[in-house]
C-alpha cells in the first residue's frame, strides 16, 4: 500500500497487531518510517493511532494487558527480540507527546536528564553544550537562556511542548515520535512548533499523530490514515490528500465524519 | 573485636568494590564510557552490592544461628558426668555456663562450669573469628566477580536494579513478617490458654470475669471467660466514637473542600489535624477527669442516671481522637472526584447540596469507607483512653451511659496487673490479643472486597 | 574478670541496678532510688512498675546483667515462682519486708463521712451475700440484693453504693479481699466454717466481689480514683494510703471498726499499730549472685533497710509508707546485710513469722482474726430482713 | 416503546412560575443553607473541642513551669563540708558529698527562726524547702569551694508542699488535721513571706533536668531526649521501609493474591492494639535478639513497627497521585523504572509521603502502651545520651507522674503534656518545613 | 455581525466580556440563539469557546475569579440578575460536556436524577415515563430498556453521551448547550450524536462547541468563529465555509493555523 521508497527504512511495522485484553486496537499494520520525512499518522478518535506510535518505542510494554505481535525493526534489528534494552531503544526513539510533561525540575535539568542517565556528557561544559544545543534546535534558547534555572512548569504551554522537545532531542535520537503535540497549544504557539518540525525534518524521522487534518498536510511527506484500528491507506500527503483510493479516506478527509 | 569494627571493615570493602568495579569498566573501554552499556557508576553500584551482599548475610547467619551452633558443639564437648547431673534440664547447665561465661569466677565456683564457660567462650571467640574471616571471604569473591563482571556488554545498571528490586519486596514482605511475628507472640500463648477454656466458650461465653487463682489462696477457678462482653464493649466504644467522629468529620471535609475558601482551609485542616497527634494518655485524663463528670452531672440535670465511666465518655474522647482520620482521608476521597460528575449535577440544576449528597458522596464512597474503615480500627485499637475513662466492668449492654470494658483495657489489665504466665487469666490477655487481630482481620478482607466492589461498578 | 567478648550473642556488662515489679511500691522504691542516686557514686537504679506478677516473670526468667535485681511485691514469692526461678539458675533470693501500706476506703469532703464495719463492707460488696435468716455458707447464699447503704444498716447513710476500686488483677484489690473481704466474711459462721472443711470454696465466697455495677471496677491508677471521687461525691474509693496522705485536704477515710469495736481512722498511727484492720506487707527480693555482678547493689539494700529511709521518721513515711515495728525492721536488715537468702532466713527465722512456706493456703499473715459469733449472724439476718422491700 | 405521540409529561414547558415549583425551589434553598451550616457546625466543633483541651491543659500547666523559692543565709561551714585549703581537691569532694547538709540548711532556718527549738518542730521546719536543697547546696560547694567559711544568700527551693500552698493548690481553709501543711508551718511561710524572702520564679530544673520523685526538681529534658532518640530509630526504620514497600506496592507489583495479602496485612496493622506491638517487641527484639531493655532502641523498632502500615498507606495514595504523564515523560527517554521511580516519582510524590510520616510520628510520640511492656515504663533519672541508654519518653512521663501522689505532680502533669504539645508541633513544623521545599518551585 | 433573523432569539448576549483574573478570555461578544437551529462554535484551542458556553447557564458562577460583563437574556430576562434563580436557569439551559460524565449511578437514576430534584413527576408511573422518554429521544431507549437498573457507568463512550444527552432532555430544558460532545467518541458513537441532535434540532435552541469544522458544517445552521476571545464572524453555516468575510475565518477553515 505503501509507495516505493529508494532508501531503506529507519523503521518499519510488519504484521502488527495490538490486543488490549480483548480489544483488537490494531490490526495486522505494515508501516514504514524514513528518516528525512515527517509521516503523519490520522484517523478518527480510537483507531489507534496512539496505540501504534506507542508500539514503536515499546511505552505500552508497561500497560498491562497489552499484548504486541508482528514485527517491528529499528535499523533492521526487531526492537521486540528479547536482547534488546529498551532503555537504549527510548533513548533512540524519542518521544513528545499530548500533553505538555515537564518535569518538576529546572528547566536545564529538564534537558539535562536524558543525557546524564545515558552518561552523554563526561563534564559540567560537555552537559552545558548540550542542553544549549537542544535548546536551540528546539527554538527556545532565546526565550529561556537567561532563566535556565527556573522550573519547566513555570513556562507558557507552547514553550513547555518545546521543552519536551528539547529534551527528546538532547539524547541524539534516532527517531522522534509525537502525540498529537499540538493539541492543546493555542494558534501562536502552535504555529512555532509546526515551524520546529519543519527544522527537524532533515534530521530524523518523525512521526506524528493529529487530528487536524489541516496540520497534517502542511508539516507531513507521508500519510497514514487509520481507522477501527486497520491501516487504511498510506501514502504521499498530498496523494492521500487530493486523490485517496480508498471511500473511508475520503469520506474522512471530506468530513463525512470524525 | 566489636561489632562496628567488623562493619567498618565490611563498608570499607564496599567501597573498595565500589571504586574497583567502576575503574576497571572504565579501563576496559580505554576511558570511551559511551561504549559501556551502563553508566560507569552502575558497575559501581553493582561492585558495592556484591560486597555487601555475601558478607551481611554471612553475619546476620552468624547472628541468628551463632550461639545456637557455638553451645550445641559446647555441650557436645562437656564430660558426660557434668550433664549426666543434669539429666534433662540442660537448659539450666546451659544458663549455668552463660553466666559463667558473662561474670566469671564473679558468681560461678564449680570448676566443671567454668571450664565449661572457658571452652565455650573460645569456641564464641573462634566462631567470632571465623564468621569475620568468612564475611571477608565472601566480600572478597564479590568483588572479584563484580570486577571480572565489568565488562561493557555487561549490564550493571539492570543487574543492580534487580538488586534495588529485591530490597523493594523485602520491604513490602517486612508487613508480613510483622504480622507474623504478632500471630506468633500470641499463638503459643492462646494456645495455652484455649488448652484451659474451650474455645467456644471463649468465643460465645457472656461472662467474663478472669479471676483464676493466679495463687491458691485466691478465688479459684470460678473464672469466667465469655469474651463477648468485651467485644460488644469494644463494639459499642467503636461505635459512639464512630457517631461523633464519622459526621463531624464527614461534614467537616465537605465543608473544607466543597463551601471553604482556601485560606480557610489551609488553617482549618492542620489545626484539625493536631487532634490525631495529641497523646492518648492526654485524652484519657480529659475523658475521665473533664467529659465523664461532666456528663454525669448533665445526665443528672434530665433525670438520666450515667455512670461514673459510661461508654459514652469514652466513645466521646475517642471520637474526637478519630476526627482528623475521617477529616483528612474523606478530603481526599471527595477532592479525587471528577470535576465532570459536579458539573453534571450543576448543571441539571442542582443545589450545592444536592449534588453532594446525591452525587459526590456516592462517588466517593470508596474512599469515605476507607477512612472510616481506618478510624474504627484505630477505635478499636485504641488503649489508653478506654483505660482511663472506660472502666473495667464487663458488661452485655447497648446502653451508652452504663459502664462497659473493652479487649484492649482487659488486654493491658492483664498483662500489667499481678500476673503469672501459667494460669488462664493471664493467657487470656493473648487470646483476646489473637481474635481481635482475626476478627479485624476479616473486617479488612470484607471492606477491601466492598471497595472493590464498587470501583468495578463505577469505574 | 568476666569474659568480656563484645559479641551480640552475649550480654554486655551493666553498672545500673534494675528493679521491677509491683506498681504499688513503684512510689516507694523511686525516692529510694533517686536518693540512693543522688547521694552515692553509684548511678540511680532504674525502677519499673509492671506488676508484680510480671516483676517475678522477669526476676526469674535467669541471672545476668540482662536480668532484673531486685522485684518488687505486693506479696510473698510464690512457690510456683521459686520454683521457676530455680529453674532458671536464681536461687539463692533475699527476702525482705520493707513496711506496710494502708488501704483505705475514702470519698470527698463534701460528702459524709462512713463509718463500716468489715462486716458492712462485705454486705456492700460482695458477689453473694448470705440469705436472709441464714448465717451463710453453701446453699445459703444469695446474690447480693443491697443497693443502697442504708438497706445493710439503717444508720448509714441513704446513699447508692457506689465503690471505686482495682480490677481483679491488682495487687491491691487481692490484699482488699484478703484483709477486709475475708474478715468480714467471717464474721458470717457459716461460712467461717468452711475454712476449715472447705477452704476453696470459702476463699470463693469470700473474695467473690460484685460485678452488678456498684462496684465499679476503676483501674490499676489511684491517682485517677482520687479524681473520679472528686467529680464524684457520692462514690467510695478504695486505694493506698499514701493517696490519702497526699490529697486529705479533699478526701476523708472511712473508719473502720477495728476489733474492739471503736471506729479507726486510717492514720500512721493506727495502721502502724495494727489498729486499723486494712493493710499489706511490701516486699522486695533480691538475687544474692547479682551482688557480685552490679556495683552498689549491696550499697542499695543498705541505703533502703537504713532508718533514714524505712524508719519511723524516715523519709518514706514521709510518702505514706508504714514502717515495720523496729524488732522486724532489724531482722530485716540485718538479713540484707548479711545476704540471708530465704532459705537461711527460714531455718534461722524467728517464731513469730508463723508461714514457713510461702504458699500454700493460708490465713492472711497480717489480718487480726476476729471469731464469728452466732449473733452477729442473727444480726445480719435481721438487718437484711428488714431492708430489702425498701 | 415509542410514546411520542401519547401526549407525554415532557411535551408542555415546564412551568417555572407556578407557586408549587417556586415553593419548592425555596425549600430546596433552605436545605441548602442547613446543610452549609451543618457543615460550619461540624468544623466549629472540632476546633471548639482542640480548643477546651488545649484551655485545660495550659490553664493547669502553666504552674509547673514556675517554682517557689526560700532565700536564706546560708553559711558554708567548714566544719561540715570541709576544708578546701587543707583536703586535696579529691579528697574534699568526697567530705562534701559526705556532707551533712541538712545541717547547713537547718542553721540557716534556725538563723530565720530563732524561736523555733523543739525537735519535732525542727524537723517540720526543714520541710519548708525542698530535699532537692541539699543537692543545691552541694552543688555550689564544689562548683565554687571558695564559698566555704562565707555566708551566702540562697535562693533555696521550696518544698512541693509549700510551693503548692504558695500556688494556691491546696486548700488551706480546711481544719488542720486535714491538711499536710500545718498551722505552724503556715505561720513560718507567713513570716518568711512577710520578710519578702519567698519568691515565685521561672524553673529552668523542670526543663534541664531528669525525673525526679521531688516535685521540685522533677524534669522533663530526660524524656524530651528519650523521645528524640526513640523517634529518631523510629524514623530512621519506618520511613525507608515504609516508602520502599509503598514503591514496590504502587508501582511494581503485579496485581494477584499476594499484593492482595499484603494491602489487607497493612490495613489490619493499624488495627492491632498498640499493647500487642509491645509484646512482639518483647518476644522478638528484647528475648530473641537480646537488645537492651527500656532502650529507645527496642522502642524504636517497635512504634516503627506500629508506625509503618500509616507511613504505607499515605505513601501508596501520594505515589498514586502522581500523574502518569510524568513517568510517561521519563520513561519515553529511556529512563529504567527504578530511574522513573526514584528520580521523578519519588520528588513529586514526597509531600504527601511526609504529611503521613507526620501523622505516623505524632502517633508514635503520643504512644505509651507498647512501652509498657519492653521497659521504658520505668522510673529513670538519668538523662539518656545514646539510643542503648536506659530512657523514657514523654507520654510516658506524663503517664508517671499522673500516677503519682504528691499533689505537685498535678501540674507537672499538665506542663508535660505542654512541653510534648510543643515537641510535636515543632516536630510538625520541620515535616511542614520540609514539605514546602518540595512543593516550593513546582 | 449576525445575520438578521425574523423571529425573535430565545438566548442574546450583548457585549459579553469574560475575565479569569487578569486574564481576558471572552472580548465583546454579541451573539443570539434560537429555538429552531444549531448554533456551531468553531475556533482554535483557547479561543474561549467553552467560556461563552458556560456564561450562558452561568456554569462559571463557580469558578474562582471568573467576572462575567455585559447581558445575557433567556426569553428576553437577564441571566446575570441577582434575583434570577440559576437552579431553574440550569433546568432551562441544559448542558452536555465533552467527557460523558454519567453519575455513578444506575442508568434510570441517571435520567431520572433531574426530574426527581426539581419535583417534575408528580407519581413513579409519571417518571418512569419520562425516564423512557427522555431516553428514547436520545435514541438510547431500544439499546438500554432491558438493564435500566446497571450502572450508567458500563455503557460504552458514546452510549455514555447519550445517556447524558437523555439526561438533559430528562429536565425539559429549552436550551441545550453542548462542549465537544463527540471528541472523546469514536466515529460510530460520533454518528449516533450527530445524528441525535439533528433530531433534538426542531425542539431546542442548541449550541456545539466542535473542533471538527466537518462536524460543523453537517450539523449546524448557525456558525460562530471565535478567535483569541474576540468572535470574529457569525453567520449561516454555508455562508461562512463557502465565502467567509475575515481573512483569519478563511485561514481557519482552510487549515492555515488550528
Ligand atoms: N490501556 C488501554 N486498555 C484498553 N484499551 C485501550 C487502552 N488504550 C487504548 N485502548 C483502546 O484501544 C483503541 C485505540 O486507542 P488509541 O488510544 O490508540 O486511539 P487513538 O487513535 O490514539 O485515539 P485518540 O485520537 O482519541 O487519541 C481504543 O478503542 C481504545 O479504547
Ligand atoms: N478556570 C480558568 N482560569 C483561568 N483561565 C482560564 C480558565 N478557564 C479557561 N481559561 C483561559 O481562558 C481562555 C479560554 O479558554 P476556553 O476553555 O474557553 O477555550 P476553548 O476555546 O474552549 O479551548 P478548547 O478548544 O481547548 O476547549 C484560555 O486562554 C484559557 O487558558
Ligand atoms: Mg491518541
Ligand atoms: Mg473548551
Ligand atoms: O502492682 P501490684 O502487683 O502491686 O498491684
Amino acid at each position: 500500500m505503501s509507495t516505493s521508497q529508494p532508501h531503506t527504512p529507519k523503521m518499519t511495522a510488519r504484521n502488527v497487531h495490538v490486543h488490549y485484553g480483548t480489544t483488537h486496537a490494531i490490526d495486522d499494520v505494515d508501516l514504514d518510517l524514513h528518516s528525512d520525512e515527517v509521516t503523519a499518522l490520522i484517523g478518527p478518535s480510537g483507531c489507534g493511532k496512539s496505540t501504534f506510535l506507542r508500539c514503536l518505542n515499546r511505552m505500552n510494554d508497561s500497560v498491562a494487558g497489552c499484548r504486541v505481535t508482528g514485527k517491528i525493526t529499528l535499523d533492521g534489528v526487531d526492537v521486540y527480540e528479547p536482547k534488546i534494552d529498551v532503555v537504549q531503544l527510548r533513548a533512540r526513539v524519542g518521544m513528545v507527546f499530548q500533553k505538555p510533561n515537564p518535569f518538576p525540575k529546572s528547566i536545564y535539568d529538564n534537558v539535562a536528564y536524558g543525557p546524564r542517565i545515558h552518561g552523554l556528557a563526561d563534564s559540567r561544559t560537555d552537559l552545558d553544550e548540550i542542553v544549549a544545543t537542544s535548546l536551540d534546535k528546539a527554538g527556545l534558547w532565546d526565550e529561556v537562556k537567561d532563566r535556565l534555572e527556573q522550573p519547566g512548569t513555570a513556562l507558557s504551554g507552547g514553550q513547555q511542548q518545546r521543552l519536551c522537545i528539547a529534551r527528546a532531542i538532547a539524547v541524539n535520537p534516532e527517531v522522534i515520535l509525537m502525540d498529537e503535540p499540538c493539541s492543546a497549544l493555542d494558534p501562536i504557539a502552535t504555529a512555532r512548533v509546526e515551524a520546529l518540525i519543519e527544522e527537524l525534518k532533515g534530521r530524523y524521522a518523525i512521526a506524528i499523530v493529529t487530528h487536524s487534518m489541516q496540520q497534517a498536510a502542511r508539516i507531513s511527506q507521508k500519510t497514514a490514515f487509520f481507522h477501527l484500528g486497520v491501516l487504511v491507506e498510506h501514502g504521499d500527503t498530498t496523494q492521500i490528500f487530493t486523490s485517496p483510493q480508498d471511500d473511508r479516506t475520503r469520506d474522512y478527509i471530506t468530513g463525512r465524519f470524525g | 573485636m566489636t561489632i562496628s569494627t567488623i562493619f567498618t571493615v565490611i563498608a570499607v570493602l564496599a567501597l573498595i568494590g565500589f571504586s574497583a568495579a567502576r575503574q576497571r569498566s572504565v579501563a576496559l573501554v580505554g576511558g570511551d564510557t559511551a561504549k559501556l552499556h551502563s553508566l560507569p557508576r552502575h558497575y559501581g553500584y553493582f561492585g558495592t552490592a556484591c560486597v555487601l551482599l555475601p558478607s551481611i548475610t554471612v553475619f546476620v547467619l552468624w547472628l541468628v544461628f551463632g550461639q545456637t551452633v557455638v553451645e550445641s558443639l559446647m555441650l557436645s564437648g562437656l564430660p558426660d558426668k557434668v550433664v549426666a547431673a543434669y539429666d534433662g534440664e540442660i537448659h539450666i547447665l546451659l544458663n549455668r555456663i552463660r553466666i559463667a561465661v558473662e561474670q566469671g569466677s564473679r558468681i560461678e565456683n564449680d570448676p566443671d562450669i567454668l571450664n565449661a564457660a572457658e571452652h565455650y567462650f573460645r569456641l564464641y571467640k573462634t566462631g567470632l573469628w571465623a564468621t569475620f574471616g568468612l564475611s571477608l571471604a565472601t566480600g572478597l569473591m564479590g568483588m572479584a566477580f563484580a570486577v571480572n563482571k565489568a565488562h561493557p556488554s555487561f549490564r550493571a545498571r539492570n543487574r543492580f536494579e534487580s538488586i534495588l528490586m529485591v530490597c523493594l519486596m523485602v520491604s513490602s514482605g517486612i508487613a508480613i513478617v510483622t504480622t507474623l511475628g504478632i500471630v506468633a507472640s500470641l499463638l503459643f500463648e492462646s494456645l495455652r490458654f484455649f488448652a484451659e477454656v474451650p474455645v467456644g466458650e471463649f468465643l460465645f461465653g457472656l461472662h467474663w470475669s478472669p479471676q483464676t487463682a493466679l495463687r491458691a489462696d485466691q478465688v479459684g477457678s470460678s473464672g469466667a471467660f465469655g469474651a463477648v462482653p468485651l467485644f460488644a464493649g469494644t463494639l459499642l466504644i467503636s461505635f459512639l466514637a464512630l457517631l461523633v467522629a464519622g459526621p463531624i468529620g464527614l461534614l467537616s471535609a465537605i465543608y473544607l473542600t466543597q463551601y471553604a475558601n482556601t485560606t480557610v482551609r489551609s488553617i482549618v485542616k492542620p489545626v484539625l489535624e493536631i487532634l490525631a497527634g495529641v497523646p492518648t494518655v492526654v485524652y484519657g485524663f480529659f475523658a475521665a477527669i473533664t467529659v465523664a463528670p461532666w456528663l454525669r452531672r448533665t445526665g443528672e440535670g434530665f433525670g438520666i442516671p450515667i455512670a461514673a465511666e459510661s461508654a459514652l465518655a469514652a466513645g466521646l474522647v475517642m471520637g474526637i481522637m478519630i476526627i482528623p482520620f475521617v477529616s483528612s482521608l474523606s478530603d481526599d476521597a471527595i477532592t479525587a472526584v471528577p470535576k465532570e460528575l459536579e458539573e453534571g449535577s450543576l448543571a441539571l440544576g442542582a443545589t450545592r447540596s444536592e449534588t453532594i449528597t446525591k452525587v459526590i458522596l456516592p462517588a466517593a464512597l470508596p474512599g469515605i469507607v476507607g477512612a472510616f474503615l481506618l478510624a474504627i480500627s484505630r477505635a478499636v485499637g485504641e488503649t489508653m483512653i478506654v483505660v482511663m475513662a472506660a472502666g473495667m466492668r464487663p458488661n452485655l449492654t447497648a446502653n451508652p451511659f452504663e459502664a462497659v470494658t473493652t479487649v484492649t483495657v482487659q488486654i493491658v489489665a492483664l498483662l500489667t496487673g499481678d500476673q503469672a504466665f501459667d494460669s488462664a487469666k493471664t493467657l487470656s490477655a493473648f487470646a483476646l490479643g489473637l481474635i481481635l487481630f482475626i476478627i479485624t482481620l476479616g473486617l479488612n478482607v470484607a471492606a477491601l472486597r466492598l471497595v472493590r466492589k464498587y470501583r468495578e461498578i463505577y469505574e | 574478670g568476666p569474659l568480656s567478648t563484645g559479641g551480640p550473642a552475649l550480654a554486655q556488662p551493666r553498672d545500673q541496678i534494675r528493679v521491677t515489679g509491683s506498681s504499688s511500691i513503684y512510689p516507694f522504691a523511686t525516692v529510694v532510688a533517686e536518693e540512693f542516686g543522688r547521694s552515692s557514686d553509684f548511678r540511680s537504679p532504674i525502677v519499673e512498675g509492671i506488676g508484680t506478677g510480671g516483676g517475678f516473670e522477669l526476676f526469674c526468667a535467669g541471672l545476668g546483667t540482662k536480668h532484673p535485681d531486685i522485684v518488687n511485691a505486693s506479696r510473698r514469692i510464690k512457690q510456683s515462682e521459686i520454683e521457676r526461678c530455680a529453674s532458671n539458675g536464681v536461687s539463692g533470693i533475699i527476702e525482705i519486708k520493707f513496711g506496710k501500706d494502708g488501704i483505705v476506703l475514702a470519698n470527698t469532703k463534701a460528702s459524709t463521712q462512713f463509718t463500716l464495719s468489715l462486716r458492712e463492707v462485705f454486705l456492700a460488696l460482695a458477689k453473694q451475700v448470705p440469705a436472709d435468716g441464714t448465717t451463710g455458707g453453701p446453699g445459703n447464699m444469695m446474690p447480693n440484693p443491697y443497693t443502697r447503704w442504708n438497706e445493710i444498716n439503717p444508720s448509714l447513710p441513704d446513699e447508692p453504693i457506689t465503690v471505686m476500686g482495682p480490677p481483679p488483677t491488682s495487687g491491691t484489690r487481692d490484699a482488699f479481699n484478703e484483709t477486709a473481704m475475708e474478715n468480714g466474711c467471717d464474721s458470717f459462721a457459716g461460712i467461717a466454717t468452711l475454712k476449715e472443711t472447705n477452704p476453696r470454696q470459702h476463699l470463693q465466697l469470700c473474695h467473690a466481689i460484685r460485678e452488678d455495677g456498684h462496684y465499679v471496677e476503676a483501674g490499676e491508677n489511684d491517682n485517677l480514683i482520687v479524681q473520679k471521687l472528686q467529680s464524684n461525691p457520692r462514690s467510695l474509693g478504695i486505694f493506698a494510703f499514701s493517696f490519702l496522705d497526699q490529697n486529705n485536704d479533699v478526701l476523708q477515710p472511712a473508719q473502720i471498726l477495728g476489733e474492739d469495736g471503736r471506729p479507726v481512722e486510717p492514720s500512721f498511727d493506727e495502721i502502724l499499730n495494727e489498729h486499723y484492720p486494712v493493710y499489706r506487707n511490701l516486699y522486695f527480693y533480691v538475687k544474692k549472685a547479682h551482688m557480685r555482678i552490679v556495683p552498689g547493689l549491696q550499697d542499695y539494700l543498705r541505703a533502703f533497710m537504713s532508718e533514714e529511709a524505712v524508719g519511723e521518721f524516715g523519709y518514706l513515711t514521709d510518702r505514706g509508707l508504714i514502717p515495720l515495728r523496729s524488732e522486724e525492721r532489724s531482722r530485716y536488715r540485718s538479713a540484707a546485710e548479711n545476704m540471708l537468702d530465704m532459705k537461711s532466713m527460714r531455718t534461722g527465722a524467728p517464731a513469730d513469722r508463723g508461714d514457713g512456706s510461702p504458699d500454700t493456703p493460708r490465713p492472711p499473715e497480717n489480718t487480726p482474726h476476729r471469731s464469728a459469733t452466732p449473733a452477729g449472724n442473727a444480726t445480719a439476718g435481721d438487718m437484711t430482713g428488714g431492708k430489702r422491700n425498701v | 416503546m415509542t410514546n411520542t405521540e401519547t401526549g407525554h409529561t415532557l411535551s408542555k414547558p415546564t412551568d417555572w412560575q407556578s407557586t408549587a415549583m417556586s415553593r419548592r425551589v425555596q425549600a430546596r434553598y433552605v436545605r441548602e443553607r442547613i446543610f452549609k451550616v451543618f457543615g460550619l457546625l461540624a468544623i466549629l466543633t472540632g476546633a471548639t473541642f482542640l480548643f477546651v483541651l488545649l484551655f485545660n491543659i495550659v490553664s493547669d500547666g502553666m504552674g509547673g513551669f514556675y517554682q517557689a523559692r526560700i532565700k536564706l543565709e546560708v553559711s558554708f561551714d567548714p566544719d561540715v563540708l570541709g576544708d578546701p585549703s587543707v583536703l586535696n581537691e579529691e579528697d574534699f569532694e568526697r567530705s562534701v558529698y559526705q556532707a551533712n547538709m541538712t545541717q547547713l540548711i537547718l542553721g540557716a532556718l534556725q538563723r530565720q527562726f530563732p524561736d523555733v527549738r523543739t525537735s519535732s518542730d525542727l524537723r517540720r521546719l526543714v520541710r519548708l524547702v525542698s530535699r532537692g536543697a541539699r543537692w543545691q547546696l552541694r552543688h555550689m560547694a564544689l562548683k565554687n569551694p571558695d564559698l566555704v567559711g562565707t555566708t551566702r544568700a540562697v535562693d533555696l527551693l521550696a518544698s512541693d508542699d509549700i510551693d503548692q500552698v504558695i500556688k494556691g493548690n491546696i486548700n488551706i481553709d480546711v481544719p488542720e488535721s486535714d491538711r499536710r501543711v500545718k498551722d505552724k508551718e503556715l505561720g513560718w511561710l507567713t513570716r518568711l513571706q512577710d520578710a519578702g524572702l519567698v519568691s515565685k520564679k521561672f524553673h529552668h530544673l523542670f526543663l534541664t533536668s531528669g525525673d525526679s520523685r521531688e516535685p521540685e526538681l522533677a524534669g522533663i529534658w530526660g524524656a524530651v531526649m528519650g523521645s528524640a532518640l526513640t523517634l529518631l530509630v523510629t524514623l530512621v526504620i519506618a520511613f525507608p521501609i515504609g516508602v520502599m514497600s509503598a514503591i514496590y506496592l504502587e508501582e511494581f507489583a503485579p496485581q494477584n493474591r499476594l499484593t492482595d495479602l499484603i494491602e489487607i496485612n497493612i490495613n489490619n496493622l493499624a488495627a492491632v492494639p498498640s499493647i500487642v506491638f509491645g509484646l512482639l517487641g518483647l518476644a522478638v527484639f528484647l528475648n530473641v535478639v537480646g537488645l537492651p531493655r527500656s532502650a529507645p532502641i527496642v522502642g524504636g523498632v517497635t512504634l516503627a513497627l506500629m508506625t509503618l502500615p500509616t507511613i504505607i498507606i499515605a505513601s501508596r495514595a501520594a505515589i498514586k497521585a502522581v500523574p502518569p504523564s510524568i513517568r510517561d515523560a521519563a520513561r519515553g527517554l529511556g529512563a529504567s523504572p527504578m530511574q522513573v521511580v526514584f528520580h521523578h516519582v519519588l520528588p513529586v510524590a514526597m509531600p504527601g509521603i511526609l504529611t503521613g510520616t507526620i501523622i505516623g510520628m505524632a502517633q508514635a510520640l503520643g504512644e505509651t502502651a507498647p512501652l509498657l511492656m519492653i521497659g521504658m515504663v520505668a522510673f529513670i533519672v538519668d538523662i539518656p545520651n545514646s539510643i542503648n541508654d536506659a530512657a523514657t519518653v514523654l507520654p510516658v512521663q506524663i503517664y508517671l507522674w499522673a500516677e503519682s501522689p504528691e499533689r505537685a505532680f498535678v501540674e507537672k502533669t499538665s506542663a508535660a503534656i505542654m512541653v510534648l504539645m510543643f515537641f510535636l508541633i515543632c516536630m510538625n513544623g520541620v515535616a511542614i518545613w520540609l514539605r514546602q521545599r518540595f512543593e516550593k518551585n513546582w
